[in-house]
C-alpha cells in the first residue's frame, strides 16, 4: 500500500530549518488535496505546509517543537484503500538529534476528569481519587529519592523517553525549588509549577535576543523632546483630515524626522555584518516597527520611508501591525529593516534601554508624553515633553555620534513645521 | 393510608407501643387526664389506665429521675418535657445519668428511655418556648438525639426511640405539629393533610436511627437540614430556582455522614440551616465533619444560616428565624463564588 | 422605718454536739406498721435508741433481732471497718488514686441490709459500702473495683468506690449528689406499677438534702406514695460544711418528710439494734403498699471525708469524743457480752480473722493489676457500652486510637 | 501472665513476616517474631520450594524416560527407575537448609523469635503461648502477617485421601492414580510433576480451560504438553463429592451426567483464602476488602500503628509480594518515608512449559482504553531453544502505541521464569520500546527473543 512522504518544503530564502508549532491533521486521519497539514515556524515566518495529495496520514514527521530540516519528511500520506493502522515515523530515520526530539507527554490520554468541571487548581490534584493522577514514569531509585526530598513527581516533567523522569530532571526541579524557596515562605500555598516548553516565536525571540546583548557593544541615549508644538500640529491635522486621511500618532512624525536626521548620520541607518565585519550603508530607510503580538514581539518593516510622507508612514504602520497582530504579515514583511523603532505608547514609561534589532546598529525607544514643568523666560512653565530612549552598537556608533544624531532628531520634532516641508 | 398531622403520628406511635408492650408508660406535665398541651398523648390514659399515662408533678429532674429509676428496673419509659426550653433542671438527670449509666455500670444497668420535648420557634413563643437546644445533647456521648420534619417520619423515629435500649432525646418541632411551615408566616398555613409527608402507615413500622433521607435529588448544592428547616430550605431552593439537594438528617446522633459525604462530593457545595444559635450549635460540627471529608471536592467555603445569637426575641420573632429569605441569599452566594 | 438593724444569720460552722436532746433508749413509742402518717409527726422530732448505757436493749423496738443476726451484724461492721482501713492504706501506696471510709456509720448499711430481701435495690451513696459487706459480697470484687485493674468489673472506667452490683441490688454509684434519690422512688414506681412486689431504698447525705433532687424525690413519693424508703444519712458533715448549713439547725432532716405527709423516723445511727428495727417497720410498710417512709439516721462522721481530705482544717480534732451517741462496734459488742453472746477475747480473735480475710483478698485483688501497674483493661474496652451497638463514628475514633 | 513488650510484633513468620522481622531487626527495632510452625511459611515448607524441588526431580526422571523412546541426539539409556523416598528426602533437605537459615537471618538480626501461637487482645497486645508460658506481649506496633490456606470445597472436605497441596508434598510414594480438583497453577504444576513421576493423572476444572487466570494464547503449550503426558484434562467440570467406596471422585460435567473417577489421592487446588481466623483478629474489627485485610499504600490496616502484609492482604498472593511489604513496613516504622508504588509484579506458572506474566496483558491494556501495540516473538525461531530441543512458546511484549512505553510482557516456554528480572526491570523502570529494542541481548540465549519481541512491535522485526 504507497505511502508518499511529504517533504518540508523550501519555506523562504535560505532558510535551513523550521520548526513544528502546530498539526492541523492526526494520525489516520484522511486529508484532501491542498488541505492544510501542519504550521512551520523559520526565522522568519509561520508557513503552512498544505497536503500535495488526498489520503491517510499514517506518518507524523515529530512533535511539536521539533527542528526539521528542509527536506526532510513530514507527513507520511497512504492513499491506497486500507490505510492500516498508522504508526510514527521511527525516530532515528529522521536527520535530526533524537535527543532535541523529545517525545511530547501530551500526547499520552488527557487526564481522566472524575467531574463535569474543568480539573482544578494544584490542590485538587493533590486530592486522592479526585482524579486518576498520570502515573509518573520513574525508576524505583528516582521514585524513592523524590520521596525522601518531598517531592511529588507529577510536578516533574520527564525529558526522557515517553515523558520519563531522569536523574536530571529530578535535581532541576529540586534546584528550581530551592531558589523559588527563598519566596516560598510568602506564597507558601502557592507552590504550583507549570512546566511550558519554549517552542516557536517564543523561542527565536530568546534566540535573537541572547544573540544581540551577546554580540552588540551596547550604549543606550536618553534625550527630552519637547513636544507641545507637535502634538498641536499632530491634532490639527487630524482634525483637519479627519476621515479623508489615516490618523496620525506620533510615529510618523518620529519616522519622518529620523529619515532627515540619517542623511546627516548615515552610518546610523547601517546594518553590521559582524561574522564578516562589513557594514552595510542603506540608502533606503527601511523602518523597522516593533509591535507587540499575542505571541510576542514581532518588527514588520516600513518600506522606503523616505519615500511616504506622513499619511503613507502611518497609513502603512497601521497596516503592518495589524497584519502582525493576526498572523497575516508575509515573511518579507518582516525582515529587511535598516533601523527600528520601539513605542510602548502611553506604557513607555520615563527611559528605557532597547536592545539593538541586529544586524542593525541602532534603535529609537519612544517614552511616554506627559506634562511637565520647564523652566522658560525665568518661570516654569507647563510643557509636553516626550523622552526618547536610543540604543546604539557602539562597535559601529560612538556616543558623540549618537548624540548628534538624536539632537538633529530633537530639533526637528521641536519644530515640526520643518518635517512638513521638503528641506 | 391515613393522613395524620404530627401530633396524631406522636400519639399513634405511642398508642401501638403501649399495646404491644406494656412496659411503655408515658408521663408529664399535663399528659395524662388532659392529654397534653399540644394533645400528644389525648386519649392515652382512657385507653391504658391511670398507671401507664399519668400526670406527674411540675419537675422536670423529678420527670426524668424517675424515668431514669423506671427504666433501671425494666420499664420503657417515654417521659414528656413540656417545652424543650424548660429542660434544663433536667439536664444533670439526662447527661449525668441517663447517658452515663450504661457505661459507668460496664452494662449492668441502662436507661432505655425517651425524653420528648418540642422545641423550635415561630408561634411567638419568645425566648421560654422557642428554643432548640439540640446542641447541649449532640455534645454527650451516650445519648442519641432524633427530630423529625414531618408526621411519617415522626411516628417511625418515635416508635425506634422506644425500642431504642440507649436513651433518645426526640425532639418535635412545635411549629409544624398541624402543617409544614416553610417560613412564610404571611401565607396562610397549610394542614399537614394537603402533604404527603402525612401519610402515615398504620400499626407498627419504624424510620431507622441514625438515617438520613435525600429529601429532593439536585446537583448545584448540598442542603443539610432537620426538622422545620427542611421546609423552609425546599421554599428557598424553589424561589431562587437552584438545583439543590436537600438532605432531612432525622437523626443527629447517630449522624448519618455517608450520605452527606455522597452529596457534597457531587454538588462541591454545601449549605447548613437550623434554628438554633449558630455558635458551637449543631451546624459547626456538620460543617467541620464535611471540610474533614469533602475538602478536596469544596468549591467555596461551607455556608451556615442559624439563629442568631440572641436569646429568641418576640416581636422581632421573623427577623430572628431563619426564613426563606435568607437561606435563598444564602444558596446565591454559594452559586457565585 | 424598722426599728432592728437586718442581719443575715449564717450559722455556726460546728454542729451543736451538746446541746443534743438525748432521749433514753426504749422512750420512744413504736406505733403499727399501718398508722396514718399525721398521727406520728412528732416522731420526726424523736431519736428512736435500743441499746441503753449498760448495753441493754430496751423498749418497744427492740426485740428485733436474734443473737446470731447480731453477731452476724458485728461481724458486718468489724469487716467494713477492717476493709476500710486496708483500702485507705492501698490509696496511700499509691495503689490507687481515691478512697472513701464510713468509719462510724457502718451500723446503718449493715443494719437496713438486713431488712432486705433480694429483689429489692438500694439507690446508695460513695459512703454505704455496708449494704455489699453485709451481704459476704467478694471484697476482692470491690477492691478491683477500687484499684480500676483488670478484673475491675465496671472495666477500669469510674472513681475508685463507686461500685456497682445489680445481684446485690446495689445500684450503680453516680458522683453528682441526690441524682439516686429520685431515681429510687422511679424505681419504686415501677415496681409498684408490675405489682412485682420489689422495695427501693433511697440514700442520701444530710448535706446534699439540700439538692432539688430531693425534693422532687419527695414530691413524687408522696403523691404516688410508691413502696421506697427514703434514707437521710445526717453523719453531721458533708466535707467541710456542717449539717446546719443543711437546715438542719431550725429541723431536723426527718421534719422534711411531714411537709409532704410522708411519715418519718428518727434514729440512732449508731445503735444496730435501732437501725435494723427501724428498718424493718419501713420496709414492711412498704411492702404493704403503705407508701413511704422517711428516715432520719443520725451519726457521725468518724474519717475524713475521703483520702483527699484532712478534717483538721474545718473541725477541732476531740470533737469525736464529744459525740454522745458513742461508736456503733462498741455498743453492739457491749450489748452482746451483756447477753453472753460475746466476749472479748472473740472480739479479738474475730478482728484478726477479718483483718487476715481482707490481706488475703487485697493480696489477690492486687495480683490482678493495680491503678498504677499491671494488667489493666484494654483501652479498647472505652467505646464499649456508650450505646447498645457501637456507632460508626466511635467504631472510626477506636481504629484511630490503635487498639 | 508474664508480661513483655517490644516496638514491632510480628505475627507470622512466612516470607513477609521473617523479611520485615530481619528489616526491623537491621534498623534496630528488636522486633518479636511469632510464628505457630515452621519459619518460612506456606512457601519455604509446604508451598513454592518444595513444589519447585519436586518438580525438579519429575522434569529429571522424565527427560530420562524420554531417551529410552527416541535419543533424537544418540544417548541411549537403559534400567532406569526412581527412589521416590530418596527424592522426598532429598526435597526435605533443601526444606531444612532453607528454613535453618531463615532462622541464622533472624538470628542476626537481632530477632526474638517467639514458636507458639498469638492470639491478639487488642490493637497493640497480643496472647502467646508457647509450649511452656503464657506471656502477654505489648507491642507500639502489630504487624499482621498471617499469610493463607487452601481453600476447601464445601463437597469435598480435607481428609483421608482428599488432600490439599501441604499433604501432596509429604506423600512417601506416588500415588497411582491422582485427580487433581483445580486447573490453576498450583494443581497443574503439581499434576504435571506426578505425571512426570508415573503418576496417572487427571485434573478436573470449572471453567472452559486450564489456567483460566492466564489468557487463551499463552496456556495453549502447557495444553499440548498435557496431552503429551497423557493427563487427562474434564473442563467445565465440578467435583461432587467422594463415591460411596471414597475411592473415587464424582464429578458433573457440563452436558454429561453425573460420573466417576477413579483416584488413589484427590488434590483440592481450588484457591487460597486469607488466614483471619483463629487468633483473635476479629476483636480489631478491621475494616476488610472481602475476605482480605484492607490495606493503604503504605501497609497500614484501618487501625493506627496496625500493619498487613503478603496474602492476608489480596491478590497477588505472591511471596516475593510479600517480601518486598514486610520489609518496607520495617522501614515505615523505622521513620523512613516509604509507600508500595511497584509498577508490576512478575507472576510465573512453574508448569511445562513455565508461564510468565509482568505487568499489562493486551486484554487489561484494552480494557482501561490504552492503545497499545503487542509483539510475539516464538521460540521456534529462537536459536537457543532449538538447540535445547524445547521450542514451544513464545515471548509478547506489550507497549503504549503512542509513547512505545512497555505496559506489560507474557511467555510462555522451558525456562522462561527467569525472563522476569529482566521484564519487570524494563517496566519498571519506565522503558520504551527503543530501549529494550536497543539494549543487546546475548546470542543465542531464549532472553535475546525479548529484544525480538521489541523490534517487532516496532515494525522492524530481524529473525521473523
Amino acid at each position: 500500500m504507497p505511502v508518499e512522504l511529504v517533504k518540508l518544503p523550501d519555506v523562504g530564502e535560505g532558510v535551513a530549518e523550521a520548526e513544528i508549532v502546530e498539526w492541523h491533521v492526526a494520525l489516520g486521519e484522511t486529508v484532501r488535496e491542498d488541505q492544510i497539514l501542519a504550521a512551520v515556524m523559520t526565522d522568519k515566518a509561520t508557513v503552512e505546509i498544505p497536503s500535495p495529495r488526498a489520503g491517510v496520514v499514517v506518518e507524523l514527521g515529530a512533535e511539536l517543537g521539533t527542528r526539521l530540516a528542509v527536506g526532510s519528511p513530514l507527513v507520511g500520506i497512504s492513499f491506497g484503500e486500507d490505510a492500516q493502522g498508522a504508526g510514527q515515523i521511527a525516530q532515528h530515520d529522521a536527520p535530526t538529534r533524537t535527543d532535541e526530539a523529545p517525545v511530547d507527554p501530551k500526547i499520552r490520554p488527557p487526564i481522566e476528569v472524575d467531574r463535569h468541571r474543568a480539573p482544578r487548581s494544584d490542590n485538587e490534584r493533590r486530592g486522592e481519587g479526585r482524579l486518576a493522577p498520570v502515573r509518573p514514569i520513574a525508576s524505583p531509585g528516582i521514585r524513592a529519592r523524590a520521596r525522601e526530598a518531598g517531592v511529588d513527581l507529577r510536578l516533574v516533567t520527564g525529558s526522557g523517553p515517553a515523558g520519563r523522569i531522569t536523574p536530571d530532571d529530578l535535581i532541576d526541579h529540586v534546584r528550581g525549588r530551592s531558589k523559588a524557596s527563598v519566596s516560598a515562605s510568602i506564597a507558601q500555598d502557592n507552590d504550583a509549577i507549570e512546566p511550558i516548553k519554549i517552542i516557536g516565536l517564543r523561542r527565536r525571540i530568546a534566540e535573537r535576543m541572547a544573540e544581540a546583548t551577546r554580540r552588540v557593544a551596547h550604549f543606550s541615549y536618553v534625550e527630552e523632546i519637547d513636544v507641545t508644538a507637535l502634538e498641536d500640529l499632530r491634532q490639527q491635522l487630524n482634525a483637519r483630515f479627519a476621515g479623508s486621511r489615516p490618523k496620525l500618532t506620533i510615529l510618523p512624525f518620529v519616522v519622518a524626522a529620523l529619515v532627515r536626521a540619517v542623511r546627516n548620520f548615515p552610518q546610523v541607518n547601517g546594518t553590521y555584518d559582524d561574522d564578516n565585519e562589513v557594514v552595510m550603508r542603506h540608502s533606503a530607510v527601511h523602518v523597522g516597527v516593533a509591535t507587540q503580538t499575542a505571541p510576542g514581539l514581532m518588527v514588520p518593516v516600513l518600506f522606503h520611508a523616505e519615500a511616504r510622507d506622513l499619511w503613507g508612514c502611518a497609513g502603512e504602520i497601521k497596516r503592518l501591525a495589524t497584519a502582525a497582530r493576526d498572523g497575516t504579515a508575509l515573511p518579507k514583511e518582516l525582515s529587511g529593516s535598516t533601523i527600528t523603532i520601539t513605542s510602548l505608547g502611553d506604557l513607555g514609561g520615563i527611559a528605557t534601554t532597547p536592545v539593538v534589532n541586529r544586524p542593525e546598529v541602532a534603535i529609537i525607544g519612544v517614552n511616554r508624553m506627559m506634562i511637565r514643568p520647564v523652566w522658560q523666560d525665568g518661570r516654569f512653565v507647563p510643557r509636553r515633553m516626550m523622552n526618547l530612549s536610543s540604543s546604539f552598537d557602539h562597535r559601529i556608533i560612538d556616543g558623540y555620534e549618537a548624540a548628534q544624531f538624536i539632537r538633529r532628531i530633537k530639533e526637528l520634532l521641536e519644530a515640526p513645521a520643518l518635517l512638513l516641508v521638503g528641506s | 393510608m391515613p393522613s395524620l398531622t404530627m401530633i396524631e403520628a406522636v400519639r399513634d406511635a405511642m398508642d401501638v407501643m403501649m399495646a404491644r408492650d406494656d412496659r411503655v408508660v408515658a408521663f408529664g406535665q399535663d399528659v395524662g387526664r388532659f392529654g397534653g398541651v399540644f394533645r400528644c398523648t389525648d386519649g392515652l390514659q382512657r385507653k391504658y389506665g391511670a398507671s401507664r399515662c399519668f400526670d406527674t408533678p411540675i419537675s422536670e429532674s423529678g420527670i426524668v429521675g424517675i424515668a431514669v429509676g423506671m427504666g433501671a428496673y425494666g420499664l420503657r419509659p417515654v417521659a414528656e418535657i413540656q417545652f424543650a426550653d424548660y429542660m434544663y433542671p433536667a439536664y444533670d438527670q439526662i447527661v449525668s445519668e441517663a447517658a452515663r449509666l450504661r457505661f459507668r455500670s460496664a452494662g449492668e444497668f441502662s436507661a432505655p428511655i425517651v425524653v420528648r420535648m418540642p422545641c423550635g420557634g415561630g408561634i411567638f413563643g419568645a425566648q421560654t418556648h422557642s428554643q432548640s437546644p439540640e446542641a447541649l445533647f449532640t455534645h454527650v456521648a451516650g445519648l442519641k438525639t432524633v427530630i423529625p420534619s414531618n408526621p411519617h417520619d415522626a411516628k417511625g423515629l418515635l416508635i425506634a426511640a422506644i425500642e431504642d435500649d440507649d436513651p433518645v432525646v426526640f425532639l418535635e418541632p412545635k411549629r409544624i405539629y398541624n402543617g409544614p411551615f416553610d417560613g412564610y408566616h404571611d401565607r396562610p398555613v397549610v394542614p399537614w393533610s394537603k402533604n404527603t409527608l402525612s401519610e402515615t402507615p398504620e400499626g407498627y413500622y419504624t424510620v431507622p436511627i441514625g438515617e438520613a433521607i435525600v429529601r429532593k435529588e439536585g446537583t448545584e448544592v448540598s442542603v443539610l437540614a432537620y426538622g422545620t428547616m427542611v421546609h423552609v430550605a425546599e421554599a428557598a431552593c424553589r424561589s431562587v430556582g437552584i438545583d439543590a439537594e436537600i438532605i432531612d438528617l432525622r437523626s443527629l446522633v447517630p449522624l448519618d455522614l455517608d450520605t452527606i459525604v455522597r452529596s457534597v462530593t457531587k454538588t462541591g457545595r454545601c449549605l447548613i440551616v437550623h434554628e438554633a444559635t449558630r455558635t458551637s450549635g449543631f451546624g459547626a460540627e456538620l460543617s467541620a465533619l464535611v471540610q474533614e471529608r469533602c475538602f478536596y471536592h469544596l468549591e467555596t467555603p461551607i455556608v451556615r444560616v442559624t439563629g442568631w445569637d440572641t436569646p429568641y426575641p418576640h416581636a422581632q420573632e421573623w427577623d430572628y428565624f431563619p426564613g426563606p429569605g435568607r437561606v435563598g441569599r444564602a444558596l446565591m452566594r454559594l452559586m457565585e463564588a | 422605718m424598722n426599728a432592728l438593724p437586718l442581719g443575715l444569720h449564717v450559722p455556726e460552722a460546728q454542729p451543736c454536739l451538746r446541746s443534743f436532746d438525748l432521749s433514753e433508749a426504749g422512750r420512744v413509742r413504736r406505733p403499727a406498721v399501718d398508722i396514718e402518717a399525721s398521727e406520728i409527726r412528732d416522731l420526726a422530732y424523736e431519736l428512736i435508741r435500743v441499746i441503753d448505757a449498760e448495753g441493754r436493749a430496751v423498749g418497744p423496738w427492740s426485740g428485733a433481732c436474734t443473737p446470731d443476726q447480731l453477731r452476724a451484724g458485728l461481724r458486718a461492721m468489724l469487716k467494713t471497718r477492717a476493709y476500710d482501713a486496708r483500702m485507705t492504706m492501698m490509696q496511700r501506696q499509691r495503689k490507687t488514686s481515691f478512697y472513701m471510709q464510713c468509719t462510724g456509720e457502718e451500723a446503718i448499711a449493715c443494719g437496713f441490709q438486713l431488712a432486705l430481701r433480694s429483689g429489692d435495690m438500694n439507690f446508695p451513696t460513695y459512703r454505704q459500702q455496708g449494704l455489699l459487706i453485709a451481704q459476704d459480697w467478694p471484697v476482692v470484687d470491690m477492691m478491683c473495683q477500687v484499684l480500676s485493674n483488670e478484673k475491675d468489673r465496671m472495666k477500669g472506667r469510674q472513681l475508685p468506690v463507686f461500685y456497682s452490683a445489680r445481684e446485690a441490688g446495689f445500684f450503680s454509684i453516680s458522683g453528682n449528689l441526690a441524682t439516686q434519690y429520685v431515681q429510687a422512688v422511679g424505681w419504686s414506681m415501677a415496681s409498684a406499677l408490675r405489682g412485682e412486689g420489689r422495695v427501693a431504698a433511697a440514700w442520701i447525705g444530710e448535706g446534699a438534702t439540700a439538692e432539688n433532687d430531693f425534693h422532687a424525690a419527695l414530691v413524687f413519693a408522696s403523691v404516688y406514695r410508691p413502696p421506697v424508703i427514703l434514707n437521710v444519712v445526717n453523719n453531721q458533715w458533708a466535707i467541710s460544711t456542717a449539717q446546719s448549713l443543711a437546715g438542719g439547725e431550725s429541723a431536723t432532716f426527718a421534719a422534711r418528710a411531714l411537709g409532704y405527709g410522708i411519715p418519718a423516723l428518727r434514729v440512732d445511727g449508731n445503735d444496730y439494734l435501732a437501725v435494723h428495727a427501724a428498718a424493718c417497720w419501713a420496709v414492711e410498710r412498704a411492702r404493704r403498699n403503705l407508701g413511704p417512709t422517711l428516715i432520719e439516721w443520725v451519726t457521725y462522721r468518724a474519717a475524713p471525708h475521703s483520702t483527699s481530705d484532712d478534717p483538721s482544717k474545718y473541725r477541732k480534732q476531740e470533737e469525736q469524743a464529744t459525740w454522745p451517741l458513742g461508736d456503733p462496734i462498741e455498743r453492739l459488742k457491749h450489748h452482746l457480752v451483756g447477753l453472753d453472746a460475746w466476749s472479748e477475747e472473740r472480739h479479738v480473735q474475730l478482728k484478726a480473722e477479718l483483718d487476715e480475710e481482707i490481706a488475703v483478698a487485697a493480696k489477690e485483688a492486687q495480683s490482678y493489676g493495680t491503678l498504677v501497674e499491671g494488667p489493666k483493661c484494654s483501652p479498647a474496652s472505652m467505646f464499649d457500652d456508650v450505646y447498645q451497638q457501637m456507632p460508626a463514628h466511635l467504631r472510626e475514633q477506636r481504629q484511630e486510637l490503635g487498639f | 501472665m508474664q508480661e513483655r513488650s517490644a516496638e514491632v510484633v510480628i505475627i507470622g513468620g512466612g516470607p513477609g513476616g521473617y523479611v520485615a522481622a530481619i528489616r526491623a531487626g537491621q534498623l534496630g527495632l528488636k522486633p518479636i517474631l511469632i510464628e505457630r510452625n515452621a519459619l518460612g511459611g506456606t512457601c519455604l515448607n509446604v508451598g513454592c520450594i518444595p513444589s519447585k524441588a519436586l518438580i525438579h526431580a519429575a522434569d529429571a526422571f522424565h527427560a530420562a524416560n524420554c531417551q529410552r523412546e527416541a535419543a533424537p541426539f544418540g544417548l541411549s539409556v537403559k534400567g532406569i527407575e526412581l527412589d521416590f523416598a530418596r527424592t522426598v528426602a532429598w526435597k526435605d533437605s533443601i526444606v531444612a537448609r532453607l528454613t535453618g537459615g531463615v532462622a541464622g537471618l533472624l538470628k542476626k538480626g537481632g530477632v526474638s523469635i517467639m514458636s507458639g501461637t498469638a492470639e491478639i487482645l487488642d490493637g497493640k497486645t497480643v496472647k502467646v503461648e508457647t509450649v511452656d508460658t503464657i506471656e502477654r506481649v505489648r507491642a507500639r506496633h502489630l504487624v499482621l502477617a498471617t499469610g493463607s490456606l487452601p481453600q476447601a470445597l464445601p463437597t469435598l472436605p480435607f481428609g483421608g485421601n482428599v488432600i490439599s497441596s501441604t499433604e501432596l508434598l509429604s506423600l512417601r510414594e506416588r500415588p497411582k492414580r491422582l485427580v487433581v480438583v483445580g486447573g490453576g497453577y498450583i494443581g497443574l504444576e503439581l499434576g504435571i510433576a506426578f505425571a512426570k513421576l508415573g503418576s496417572e493423572v487427571t485434573v478436573v476444572e470449572a471453567d472452559e480451560r486450564v489456567l483460566p487466570r492466564w489468557d487463551a494464547a499463552l496456556t495453549r503449550p502447557v495444553a499440548k504438553r498435557l496431552e503429551d503426558l497423557k493427563v487427562g484434562v474434564v473442563t467445565s467440570a465440578v467435583a461432587r463429592g467422594l463415591t460411596r467406596g471414597g475411592e473415587g471422585l464424582l464429578i458433573e460435567q457440563r452436558g454429561y451426567q453425573l460420573r466417576e473417577i477413579p483416584a488413589d489421592k484427590i488434590l483440592v487446588a481450588v484457591g487460597r483464602e486469607p488466614r483471619t481466623k483463629g487468633f483473635g483478629l476479629e476483636r480489631l474489627d478491621l475494616a476488610m476488602e472481602g475476605k482480605f485485610v484492607k490495606i493503604d499504600k503504605r501497609c497500614e490496616t484501618s487501625m493506627s500503628n496496625v500493619w498487613a502484609i503478603g496474602d492476608v492482604t489480596g491478590e497477588p498472593m505472591l511471596a516475593h509480594r510479600a517480601m518486598a511489604q514486610g520489609a518496607m513496613v520495617a522501614e515505615i516504622i523505622a521513620g523512613q518515608r516509604r509507600v508500595f508504588d511497584a509498577v508490576a509484579i512478575p507472576s510465573v506458572c512453574f508448569t511445562d512449559p513455565e508461564v510468565i506474566s509482568v505487568g499489562y496483558t493486551p486484554e487489561q491494556a484494552k480494557a482501561e482504553g490504552l492503545e497499545i501495540k503487542v509483539a510475539t516473538f516464538p521460540f521456534a525461531a529462537n536459536g537457543r531453544a532449538l538447540t535445547q530441543m524445547n521450542e514451544d512458546g513464545f515471548v509478547r511484549i506489550v507497549a503504549r502505541a503512542d509513547d512505545h512505553l512497555v505496559l506489560g510482557g507474557q511467555a510462555v516456554g522451558a525456562g522462561v521464569s527467569e525472563l522476569t528480572s529482566s521484564l519487570a526491570l524494563a517496566i519498571e523502570m519506565g522503558a520504551v520500546l527503543e530501549d529494550v529494542a536497543g539494549t543487546i541481548g546475548a546470542h543465542p540465549t531464549r532472553s535475546e527473543a525479548l529484544h525480538e519481541a521489541a523490534f517487532g512491535a516496532l515494525g522492524r522485526g530481524l529473525h521473523i
